[in-house]
């Protein structure tokens, strides 16, 4: 019934059907969200009406600046590297008013003056660390940032934040409000945001309340319904190069990958995914009409070691510790049976899914490999030796050479307790195969799944001051951490950064970190990877695919973005 | 006495009610099966030794018939005969368990609210019904975002949702029952509450409860199922047979029905088995409606 | 005339709709209060006891800065000591507002209004069609007593009942949507009830699925209501009428069997509510079960609390209700009104 | 024989058990004549119900019937099930015992009867109707077009024996077997049903086969008597040579056992009450009420009675008086809502001794109840249940475990009954051994007063005889004062000093046995007394008379 109803016989393929992943029925429709909207589809759907000032992405197997998809046509730096000018394309809104300058002005208004209320902000960063945003015309404008940035970072992570948007339209209080310049003072911004936040609160009027309706990208919204059906339809009034290849496009919310998978198998989905468990029998869907294709993501999966936990901190915070437990993890094995080949060996913190010059080769060739002999050896060389439950317990504790190190009292057993997220049954596997293997080592290893969100909570607990118990989590069923086009890691092994739940603290790692974002030496990346793989700030595990796409025959879908947006004026019906 | 030649000469309701059990031909086939599972859950694994704590991802999904793996192995290696006798033993056990305890607390609280009456049964049966009007699923869904799923944990959550028909079962029972003459006559001769609780009132009580008891097995077996479904199932190498059929139906369309079926198969029987034991036990119990 | 006389026709005066009627009304939905207070306190103390540091981090995801966490509490009044908390709860609800949704976009009573109706629709085509066939078939088997028929079904009863509702789901997916291609396999997709109803041949499988259950259970219920009424007196006087035992059966025993079928049809409510989560994500139909089933993934507390307490009230209106019904069928239930 | 309507010969009923085969009946022998009332009479069990049964083929798939049932000489046996329908109701209709459960509680009454009347009668529904009406106004139903409408819960229980009649009469059928039309009734009720069966008999010539166990009430209404004896004819015979010169053993066995009011003797003055200050047990205007639904009800209202040592004291009434309501206050299972109550000069219940030294006084009363069925616990030996008391006081009288065992068997013998019955379940025993058993434990506590709630109405004549010698025997020897409560005047009479009368909550007349019960002064009294069937046919007609007399006087 809700399928692809223009793919019959008859004529013309103008229509495509797009499941959604399960639990993220798009709810936001305003190019700045709110921090609970944050759901990936919204702002890959938002991208489709407002372009964004520099879109990047790995459309073409490589992440890189779509030029086509971007709001902004060219870029220049100043001698000192703290000056950005840059050129508009030639994008007119859907009323035929030219997208200007003063467009970019007003997100950059709307969010410097309204930081807390956005989502995606991080104090410090954008817009924080514009110092100075000059109109040169209506097509061109420049930025001045406080430090000098390392150039991706600057184009990739912090400028492809920004949007366009129609000022002329949106720049008021109410819905009858005068037009003005609101944006310009403190005071107006909170309150034209506010009264744009209050009306993308009504999904219902999504598809009828005229604010949505001023759009410069290839779509608009035909209709969004409130549990998270939401059907575009090309701009018609679309002046850019991206124009879209099907007119229409539905995105479907599933309430369970059971109920997606039986759509697609009844054949009423034309992009859709399944669990990588169907891919022990790829012929069921091809034999349907389907091919199926992984979607490698732009991330990195982890478990993060509790270094602060009162108790086992001190355990982990032994590197041969680490190493020990690293060389534990059957990465190859895992990838290939668990995940069925829906996921990549994954080393250090550089994702080693699509190609990118950031990558070491420390890193790429895995330091620590599968070898249960050495894990075990990395203990008993340390202090440790078998108890009578084949557990390894501390016998010579103390810091010097061959002891267990500092803050391991003798007799400490080597057990771990893994917080896991649950309802996925290949990470249950996986965790299953890594107990199995560390019960080999000596180490046991306790499961707890919980779901999602309640393992977030539990990670946060350290640094929010409450009970400080978890020692490793793990959050990583599709990604533990997906990456803005440069994989940096500000915001992930950082010192104070919120998402180092365990705490990590290397000062040579800080630097490197730091570096990523400021240096303008290339080769930066590369050190940052090596000296991360091996210093195992986390554990390393394997990165599963985004999801793993069946696509009908006839529908060129080019390549899927690791960034986990999608394009979908660039797909089209080849028959 | 004339009427006592009479009584000597039968028999007593238990052999009766016996006698009616065995001709109960569900109740025997439930009866014979539990009696089968029980000895193929706890003595098969000496006749079929299986190691179901090492993962082995060298040889998973293969077939049944596998050298060595009679009915296959699953999807990180473990061989499946072994693991429905594994799996077999925490699933009738947390079943047993969890049926008894929600039983014990049922019928306690079922007979005090009945015994005491007043305000006290009036609270204690809003309870009940605020406990009947949250459905079970749903409360299992919200622990399962606490708590780490064990084996007694898991019996004590079926347990403290399973309580709430046996206290009414109970409490229906128990009104009829205190005022009976021979808990009125206890309680003329000085005897206390406890007395006529414990002694008197949840003795009577024991058919209702017993059958009620099997039955609650049962569904604590299908319950234990679900939580598995519903992704609050424990964690490998521990299993039930629950867990064992929710991650054999994600490879439904991979053809691996060894993963899905003996598990499948495996429950619908031994709740189909305690299911009939409880109808039998009803009428071993319970004389009424025998004729016409 | 005796004093049972006289103390009989002191209340036939006051009969369903006499003043001790509505007394009895107000007492028992004062009950029913009690009892949804109860339910809120136990959801509430569960939930907070259950993450005492709020759900903050998990709601607002791994991008949101502590800022904008604390800022979240303070909105929410996670900061206030629990009591606090659950006054200004039951405040609010007193009001009728269940608060907003913390991952919706929009408020919780709009939520569940939106799902209501759908849960409730498939729920309760199930419902009937179950008891159009398990009423019947409990009185068939009740007739036929220790027959082969009444072995049969008993049989077919016991295996349904304990085939868990998702496998036995994936059953008739596999059997009906995918080898025989009869019906399709996901439930009708239409916002409204309307629209649901406009796509029968999509409710076949999900209302199925849920009603083998309940067909299970209810039939079960019926007949062994029947063969109690069959040995009661007023069976025997029938037949010494001349009778025939079909009439006896059809006109006496069916209505007098019914009556505790019904009582337990208010308590079923909730379990009925509990299996539509695996109808409705089996089946793709995003009802109020999966409502709460996300809502329970992702702590989003509002959401929670509300469905629970939805369910909770129509239970008790339920229950109510069934005993209403059972007043009128059952005459003798009337003086217990009263 | 030709004017037989019924004629049954040589007819056996056997059961198939879980026990093996029951004979039920063993081939008996029966006439009923057109227009007569034949009593079959017999103790409990004797297969009275099964032949009632039996005739109108509503046994249980279990039985096995044989012999010949002929009606109007058309053999009934061999009928199809559709052509018994025709027979049933329309030419012989069944009335039975328990008229509470008798009829379909959730049909209008008129309804009921309708139904009967279309399944044999070519009428349309209205014509039907109209004669469901009439008929209740025949039955003595006043008001019939509204109690047509009603449902049976609305009626009293003699209101409902009524209509099961007027069923039974609405297509006025030759015959008409009623299987104890009237042991749940009162007294004075049970007359008035036993009145209008006799006219109907007499109006309509319709035969009854009247099933009791009630030798008064065949004394009353019968023109003759079969008697039944374990499934076997006894005697069959014109009831007043059956009841005056019975020729068989069983039947003279039968007959003695069965308690009786003396002769109405001339009206004595009385003694005025001395009020014997050492009372055991004194009532000072108590009052209990209950809650029903929520509202109040008075059950006991201001009654005011007192017991001496060592003294018998009756209570009768009819059911609803509140007789149980007061032995249960006695008892201390009920608080008073007003007065006092004193047990042994000193004051409990509110205001008076309570806690521990309540119980002790409590200990020093026993208790035996009407349902020897429900008054041991199915779970507990017979030297469990005796043990208790001495288990529950064990404070004030500490005993061992095997003092315990050897005063069980002291007390079994006592109540005549063999020591190794100590071990053995209530269900195996019969009533009368039950009801011995709950007199053992009444006393096993030596106590000084036992209150007795129809400690007998349960039981069959042959076996209440039984019992309450052992009771009397018990009392000369323990000297125990008891408040013995029962609706049978005749057992009261013979047992008690005194007797104090209930009506509606009150006590309205208190005396010695023969002054209350032979020259009762109260109006309820007398109507009550007139009310009770005498096993005599000519004393029986003179006090139906009498009682004619009595309830054209009042008002
Ligand atoms: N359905 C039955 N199955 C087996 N035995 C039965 C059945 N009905 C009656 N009996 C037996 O038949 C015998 C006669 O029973 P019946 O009911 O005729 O006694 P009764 O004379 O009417 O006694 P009461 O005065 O107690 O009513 C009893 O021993 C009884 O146990
Ligand atoms: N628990 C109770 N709650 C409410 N009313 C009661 C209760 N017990 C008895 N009654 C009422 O009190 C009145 C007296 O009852 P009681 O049992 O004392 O009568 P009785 O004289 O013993 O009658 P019977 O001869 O039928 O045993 C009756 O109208 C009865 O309905
Ligand atoms: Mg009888
Ligand atoms: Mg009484």
């Amino acid at each position: 019934q809700a399928g692809a109803t223009g793919n019959g016989e008859s004529g013309e393929k103008d229509t495509v059907s797009f499941a959604l992943q399960v639990g993220t029925g798009p709810n936001w429709i305003l190019p700045i969200s709110s921090p609970d909207k944050m759901a990936t589809h919204n702002s890959a759907i938002k991208a489709t009406m407002w372009p964004r000032l520099f879109e990047y992405n790995g459309v073409d197997g490589e992440m890189g600046w779509d030029k086509k998809a971007s709001a902004a046509k060219s870029y220049e730096f100043s001698e000192d590297r703290k000056t950005i000018t840059i050129t508009l394309n030639d994008l007119d809104w859907s009323d035929g008013t030219p997208v200007t300058s003063r467009d970019v002005e007003f997100w950059y208004n709307l969010v410097r003056f309204n930081g807390e209320k956005t989502g995606g902000y991080s104090a410090g960063l954008m817009p924080d660390n514009i110092v100075e945003f000059t109109t040169i015309d209506d097509k061109t404008f420049s930025l001045t940032m406080d430090k000098v940035y390392n150039e991706e970072f600057l184009l990739g992570n912090q400028l492809s934040l920004m949007y366009p948007m129609p000022q002329h339209v949106w720049d008021k209080t109410s819905a009858d409000g005068e037009i003005g310049d609101l944006d310009r003072d403190a005071d107006g911004a909170a309150k034209v945001l506010d009264y744009l936040f209050s009306e993308a609160e009504d999904m219902k009027t999504y598809a009828s309340n005229d604010l949505w309706k001023t759009v410069a990208g290839p779509y608009t919204v035909k209709s969004w319904s409130d549990s998270g059906l939401v059907e575009l339809t090309a701009n018609k009034k679309y002046t850019g190069d991206d124009k879209p290849n099907i007119d229409n496009v539905k995105f479907l919310p599933f309430t369970s990958a059971d109920a997606e998978m039986n759509v697609v198998r009844s054949g009423d989905v034309d992009y859709g995914y399944v669990t990588s468990s169907q891919l022990t029998n790829e012929k069921q869907f091809t034999d349907l009409g389907y091919t199926i294709e992984p979607w490698a993501g732009w991330s990195i999966t982890y478990m993060p070691y509790n270094f602060a936990n009162p108790e086992k901190g001190s355990f982990y915070k032994q590197l041969y510790v680490r190493q020990a437990l690293q060389h534990a993890i059957d990465q190859e094995t895992i990838s290939e049976v668990v995940w069925h080949g829906a996921a990549t060996p994954d080393y250090g913190p550089i994702p080693q899914t699509a190609d990118s010059n950031g990558l070491s080769d420390v890193q790429k060739n895995n330091p620590y490999p599968f070898d249960l002999k050495k894990a075990e050896k990395l203990f008993t060389d340390n202090g440790w030796v078998k108890g009578s439950d084949g557990t390894l317990e501390c016998a010579e504790a103390g810091s010097g050479a061959g002891q267990c190190g500092e803050g391991i009292a003798a007799g400490a057993k080597a057990e771990i307790v893994v917080t896991t997220q649950n309802g996925s049954q290949e990470t249950d596997n996986m965790m299953a195969e890594i107990q199995s293997s560390l019960a080999k080592v000596g180490v046991k290893m306790t499961i707890d799944s919980k779901p999602l969100d309640t393992v977030l909570t539990q990670a946060q607990e350290c640094k929010t001051g409450s009970a400080c118990t978890w020692e490793l989590v793990f959050f990583g069923t599709a990604g533990s951490w997906y990456f803005p086009p440069y994989a940096t890691g500000e915001r992930v092994f950082a010192k104070d950064t919120k998402w180092n739940a365990g705490q990590y603290d290397n000062p040579q790692a800080e630097e490197l970190v730091q570096a990523m974002a400021f240096s303008t030496d290339t080769e930066i990346a590369k050190k940052y990877s090596e000296f991360l793989a091996t210093d195992l700030p986390v554990m390393w595990m394997p990165n599963p695919v985004y999801q793993v796409s069946v696509v009908r025959d006839g529908l060129d879908i080019a390549h899927q973005d690791p960034g986990a947006s999608f394009l979908p004026q660039r797909w089209s019906w080849t028959k | 006495m004339s009427t006592t030649t009479i009584v000597m000469r039968t028999l007593t309701p238990r052999q009766r009610g016996m006698r009616r059990f065995l001709q109960n031909k569900l109740a025997v086939f439930g009866i014979v099966t539990i009696a089968l599972f029980l000895l193929f859950c706890f003595l098969g694994p000496l006749i079929h030794p299986t190691d179901q704590v090492h993962t082995d991802l060298r040889s998973t999904m293969l077939p049944p018939g596998s050298p060595g793996h009679p009915l296959g192995t699953d999807d990180v290696g473990y061989d499946v005969l072994g693991r429905l006798m594994v799996g077999g033993q925490i699933s009738i056990l947390i079943g047993l368990a969890a049926g008894i305890l929600a039983t014990v607390i049922g019928t306690l609280w079922g007979a005090i609210a009945g015994y005491v009456g007043g305000v006290v049964d009036t609270v204690m049966m809003r309870v009940v019904d605020a406990g009947i009007a949250i459905p079970a699923t749903f409360l299992l869904l919200i622990l399962s975002a606490i708590l780490r799923p064990s084996v007694p944990l898991m019996i004590c959550v079926i347990g403290l949702v399973s309580w709430l028909v046996p206290a009414r079962l109970v409490r229906a029972e128990s009104i009829s029952l205190k005022s009976r003459e021979y808990v009125l006559a206890l309680r003329a001769m000085g005897g206390s509450h406890s007395r006529a609780v414990l002694k008197h009132i949840v003795p009577n009580t024991v058919g209702t409860i017993v059958v009620n008891a099997t039955f609650q097995v049962a569904d604590a077996i299908l319950l234990v199922a679900y939580i598995s479904f519903l992704g609050m199932g424990l964690q490998k190498p521990a299993t039930d047979w629950g867990a064992m059929l929710t991650s054999g139906i994600t490879y439904t369309y991979a053809g691996a029905w060894w993963l899905i079926f003996p598990a499948g198969f495996c429950i619908v029987l031994t709740v189909c088995a305690f299911n009939s034991i409880g109808d039998g036990l009803r009428d071993f119990f319970d004389v009424k409606g025998r004729a016409a | 005339m005796s004093v049972v006389d006289a103390a009989q026709s002191a209340q036939k005066k006051e009969r369903a709709g006499g003043p001790r009627f509505w007394w009895y009304l107000l007492r028992r939905v004062g009950q029913g209060g009690i009892v949804i207070l109860i339910v809120t306190l136990i959801v509430f103390a569960l939930l907070h006891l259950a993450m005492p540091q709020g759900p903050a981090a998990g709601i607002l995801g791994m991008q949101a800065s502590q800022e904008q966490i604390d800022a979240f509490n303070k909105e929410n009044g996670f900061d206030l000591p629990l009591w606090q908390q659950y006054i200004h709860f039951l405040g609010q609800l007193v009001q009728g507002d269940l608060g907003d949704s913390f991952k919706l976009n929009r408020p919780v009573a709009d939520a569940i209004g939106q799902r209501l109706p759908k849960t409730l629709i498939l729920a309760l085509i199930s419902m009937l069609f179950a008891l159009i066939i398990a009423i019947p078939m409990g009185i068939f088997q009740a007739v036929r007593r220790g027959k082969a028929a009444d072995y049969a079904l008993t049989t077919w009863n016991f295996i349904i009942y304990s085939t868990p509702s998702f496998f036995l789901g994936l059953i008739l997916v596999i059997v009906f949507a995918q080898w025989l291609r009869l019906v399709p396999a996901q439930a009708p997709q239409g916002e409204s009830v309307g629209e649901v109803l406009a796509n029968p041949a999509g409710l076949v499988l999900p209302v199925l699925t849920a009603a083998l259950g309940i067909i299970a259970t209810f039939s079960r219920y019926m007949r062994s209501a029947t063969i109690d009424n069959l040995s009661e007196d007023y069976v025997r006087t029938a037949r010494a009428k001349g009778t025939s035992v079909a009439v006896v059966i059809t006109r006496h025993v069916v209505r007098n069997s019914l009556t505790p079928v019904i009582a337990m049809l208010g308590y079923y409510l909730p379990v009925m509510f509990g299996g539509m989560i695996v109808v409705e994500s089996l089946f793709n139909y995003p009802g109020m079960g999966l409502l709460f089933w996300t809502s329970a993934q992702t702590s989003d507390y509002p959401v929670l609390i509300g469905c629970i307490l939805v369910i909770a009230i129509a239970t008790v209106v339920g229950s109510l209700l069934a005993d209403i019904i059972q007043a009128l069928l059952d005459p003798r239930t009337r003086e217990e009104l009263s | 024989m030709s004017d037989a309507l019924l004629s049954i010969s040589d007819l056996k009923v056997t059961f198939r058990t879980e026990d093996g085969a029951v004979d039920a009946v063993k081939g008996i022998d029966l006439e009923v004549r057109s227009g007569e009332v034949l009593a079959l009479v017999g103790e409990s069990g004797s297969g009275k119900s099964v032949t009632a049964m039996a005739i109108l083929k509503l046994l249980p798939r279990t039985a096995t019937v044989t012999g010949s049932i002929r009606l109007s000489g058309r053999e009934l046996l061999p009928l199809a099930e559709s052509d018994m329908n025709a027979v049933r109701g329309s030419e012989i209709s069944m009335v039975f015992q328990e008229p509470m459960t008798a009829l379909n509680p959730s049909m209008r009454i008129g309804d009921q009867i309708t139904e009967a009347i279309l399944n044999h009668r070519k009428v349309s529904k209205a014509e039907a109707w109209e004669r469901a009406v009439d008929m209740l106004r025949r039955v003595g139903i006043p008001d019939p077009e509204r109690r047509a409408k009603s449902y049976p819960h609305e009626l009293s229980g003699g209101q409902r024996q009524r209509v099961v009649i007027a069923i039974a009469l609405s297509c006025e059928p030759q015959l008409i077997i009623a299987d104890e039309p009237t042991t749940a009734l009162d007294v004075t009720v049970q007359a008035e049903i036993l009145d209008l069966i006799r006219r109907l008999a007499a109006e309509s010539g319709t035969a009854f086969l009247l099933v009791t166990h009630n030798m008064g009430v065949v004394a009353d209404i019968a023109d003759r008597v079969a008697v039944m004896f374990r499934g076997t004819m006894v005697e069959v015979g014109d009831t007043r040579t059956v009841l005056t010169a019975p020729r068989e053993d069983y039947t003279k066995k039968l007959l003695s056992a069965v308690p009786s009011l003396p002769d109405v003797a001339s009206v004595v003055e009385r003694e005025p009450e001395s009020d014997a200050p050492a009372a055991v047990l004194a009532f000072d205007a108590a009052s209990v009420t209950y809650r029903r639904g929520g509202r109040p009800f008075l059950a006991l209202d201001g009654v005011s009675l007192r017991i001496a040592p060592g003294e018998i004291v009756g209570l009768v009434g009819e059911s609803g008086s509140g007789k149980s309501t007061l032995g249960r206050a006695a008892l201390g299972l009920l608080p008073l809502s007003g007065g006092t109550m004193t047990l042994f000069g000193e004051k409990v219940g509110r205001g008076g001794v309570r806690g521990r030294r309540e119980r002790e006084l409590r200990g020093r009363v026993g208790a035996i109840f009407q349902d020897p069925g429900s008054s041991l616990d199915p779970r507990m030996t017979v030297g469990e249940a005796i043990a208790e008391p001495l288990l529950v006081q064990r404070r004030r009288f500490p005993t061992s475990a095997a003092q315990r065992r050897a005063r069980v068997a002291e007390l079994l013998d006592a109540v005549e009954l063999p020591s190794n019955y100590a071990s053995r379940y209530p269900h195996e025993l019969s009533g009368g051994q039950r009801q011995r058993i709950g007199l053992a434990r009444a006393i096993a506590l030596e106590p000084e007063l036992i209150i007795a709630d129809e400690p007998t109405s349960a039981l069959d004549v042959s076996v209440q005889a039984a019992v309450l010698q052992v009771l009397r025997e018990l009392q000369e020897k323990m000297h125990f004062a008891c408040l013995f409560i029962s609706h049978d005047l005749a057992v009261v009479h013979e047992i008690s000093d005194r007797v104090a009368v209930m009506l509606k909550g009150e006590i309205v007349e208190t005396g010695s046995a023969d002054d209350v019960l032979l020259a009762p002064q109260h109006p309820y009294s007398r109507r009550l007394l007139a009310s009770v069937p005498v096993p005599d046919p000519d004393k029986q007609a003179l006090r139906r008379e009498a009682r004619a007399a009595a309830l054209a006087a009042a008002p």
